[in-house]
């Protein structure tokens, strides 16, 4: 059965090590935050100038001076440093960020992205995704494998306009976890109870499959 | 040299239409209410706007917007206004989107003097499009320019009547590059304080980039998704 | 995750011979005291250093040149070194001197993922020699190319153990920068305290940028021209 | 008579204007400071992170991490903050100094100067004067009008290395004020007791005289 939100955001936490620095965009890559392991130093970088955000703030308690990168209030933690954006960027932009963590409208097996705009449709800008896509030496990308219409966000090549190129480095989506490599997409596990046809079948490039293909495991 | 002034209708007495502004704010936090506010109220129009949002429908930039006083906006996200849309997509209001890191460091570079940098974000997008591309150390990057202004309008936390501000958590934002890239910078504060009274190793914004500071009143400071555990 | 190391000796330990170094300070003024020594003591050699000055004869990076472990400087100003001056010379020792903000800028750059950026610092003068030139605004700016190191070794006034970093008056300087650009960021300080101790307001460099931290020992502060009322 | 170091800088300072904020290069600049108007606000910056720079310690008060850029001992003022050097150099490269003041070796009629370098004598470096007199607004030049030889220091052309081109303002020599105009060196001032003949067999170049040259008012 194919993943919903909340595990999808599960797996990804399972690519979390000790020490990370992590950017994670809006949707489901937020909820990646509660799923950090017991014990493990995961420091989260919100690029509107916050590294080290904290949980949601109890309610009553929201700070109007104190919100993320997707507008919502949240706390800081101890340890925690605020900046500005220049600043911000010059820190994703540098490199220092381990790992971003990012919704997607399409990924290529290239890993090319897009993910900010629907022509004629959805002019919201792209915000801080590209600088981040640009720059962050690990990609993930969480989607589901499909869009509304059934039809493959895994492609060949994007259709709507790109956020970056050559970037992602893997796939987390509610059927699969699928690098990409130089030779394409590699599956890497399944969603429990999703077979690799019905993986292939939603997919719509190829799909390095070598050997037996494991379940995720939670 | 005295850069206090009494309020916003002060601070901007002198802006004309057809001015390039810069903003500072991100979402609906840390925006210049008092000044945006004296804008509306002044009527001035044919703004060409550089912040990295765009407001919501009835509050910061959409103000400005509902009343067609902004001819261009310059931002890297716009969504959460549908007045905005709605001008952007009839042709009413012109749009230049940038990636946020790069309009942030553009703004910077306006304020120190570099006119023009490489940077990774937005290679082969349409953000690179008509821009000169270069390969540093087997990467693709394109040349983006500087952003300055004929007026920056920021807001600070703490201000000091030498014009040195402190900004708070997450508030500072644009605030801090685009106080460096404005021609005249005015800053509103929560607090204006007397000279001497800020710690000199904790000044986000030296007054030599301030040209005109005041005291805000009334700020609403509006939440725009308030979310709680 | 644990940044803090016990001295200077274990935070230089894989630094090796011919690898490139920035090493924050103005002057003699915020310079990382404790791990100079480690590094005479370790004596490797064939090291690219970068750093605004080079110490005095008998203090600061003036040791390191005593014992010819510095193959390359780049820097803006190394007056007031005789040994310095003598290897130069005499070709011992490769210089290539920038100007100081344009150096700075460099190290900010190689920090912030920006390759190459136009300044017009340097313009018409030797500096710009073999590099490209490119008028914006009507005035013409050279184009100079960021610069990294594979450690960056800086001093800190008080650090906590994340590695958020809070620096004093001037001895500030390049440290800042620096610590950005460092493929490896060693940072000491006067004072360490636990996470939490510091106003994330307050922070200087967050703790990102910082890979080992620790409280340096026998701080001697030289301070080279004493000037008094 | 020709005028000292002290008188240098005190013509200098009535360049100043209230809200001025300056950048005083080592040696005759610093010593402007001293002449600074009473009641008039002017800031000095320092390029090594500090603006704001107030007097000379008292005796016993020296703090190794408080200096100028001519690494002197200094305090600061109330309204002072520091900063990094990146940072100094912003503020200095985007035109947000009013007036620089240094010295230099040669200064020409259209306003390029050398100051830092005497191929195979001196080998200093440059330190901020090329990032100053690229980017200040107006740069005033405090000089000798002779050098050690009786050469003239204003000339048709730099004989040593340049710091920059077309930039200076102003020069205030012991001699003359002498303004860069885009038709050369024009003389403002006479020394008090120096004739207009002695300043122009003391200059290199041409000078433009227009009309009764008064002498410095002190």
């Amino acid at each position: 059965m194919a993943l919903d939100k909340t595990q999808i955001a599960q797996r990804i936490a399972q690519e979390l090590q000790d020490g990370y620095y992590v950017n994670l965009g809006i949707g489901i890559p937020t909820l990646v935050a509660n799923y950090i392991p017991e014990g493990m130093d995961v420091v989260l970088q919100s690029e509107n100038g916050l590294l080290g955000i904290g949980p949601f703030p109890e309610k009553g308690k929201a700070d109007p001076d104190l919100i993320n990168a997707g507008k919502q209030t949240v706390t800081y933690l101890p340890g925690s440093a605020f900046f500005d954006s220049s600043f911000s960027f010059a820190m994703i932009r540098g490199g220092h960020i381990d790992l971003t963590v990012l919704g997607a409208f399409e990924v290529t097996e290239n890993g090319d992205i897009s993910s900010w705009k629907i022509p004629g449709k959805m002019v919201k800008g792209m915000g801080g995704a590209m600088d981040l896509v640009a720059a962050a030496k690990n990609i993930i990308v969480a989607t589901t494998h499909v869009d509304r219409n059934g039809q493959p966000k895994l492609k060949k090549k994007c259709d709507l306009p790109l956020t970056g190129v050559n970037c992602v480095k893997k796939i987390v989506s509610d059927m699969a976890v699928v690098e990409v490599t130089d030779k394409g997409f590699k599956l890497l596990e399944r969603a429990p109870g999703v077979s690799v046809e019905e993986i292939v079948a939603a997919t719509g490039a190829p799909l390095i499959i070598d050997g037996e293909i494991p379940e995720m495991q939670f | 040299m005295n850069k206090v002034v009494k309020n916003a209708e002060e601070a901007i007495a002198d802006l004309q239409s057809n001015q390039t502004l810069m903003l500072g704010g991100f979402g609906l936090s840390g925006i210049p209410e008092n000044c945006i506010n004296a804008m509306v109220e002044k009527g001035i129009e044919g703004l060409t706007c550089i912040s990295n949002n765009a407001g919501v429908d009835d509050f910061g930039l959409g103000l400005l917007l509902k009343k067609h006083q902004i001819k261009k906006m310059i931002s890297s996200y716009v969504g959460e206004n549908k007045e905005f849309e709605r001008q952007m997509l009839s042709g009413e209001l012109e749009v230049e989107l940038n990636p946020q890191g790069t309009l942030a460091e553009r703004i910077r570079a306006g304020g120190a003097g570099i006119p023009a940098f490489f940077v990774p974000a937005g290679y082969g997008t349409e953000v690179a499009e008509g821009k000169e591309v270069r390969v540093f150390d087997g990467k693709p990057h394109i040349l983006e320019r500087a952003l300055t202004a004929d007026f920056s309008i920021i807001k600070a936390w703490k201000g000091d009547k030498a014009g040195n501000l402190i900004f708070r958590h997450t508030a500072n934002n644009f605030n801090q590059p685009m106080g460096m890239a404005g021609k005249i910078t005015i800053a509103e504060v929560d607090e204006l304080v007397e000279v001497g009274e800020l710690d000199p190793n904790q000044i986000h914004l030296p007054g030599v980039f301030v040209q005109r500071i005041f005291q805000g009143v009334g700020y609403e400071k509006r939440i725009e998704f308030e979310t709680t555990r």
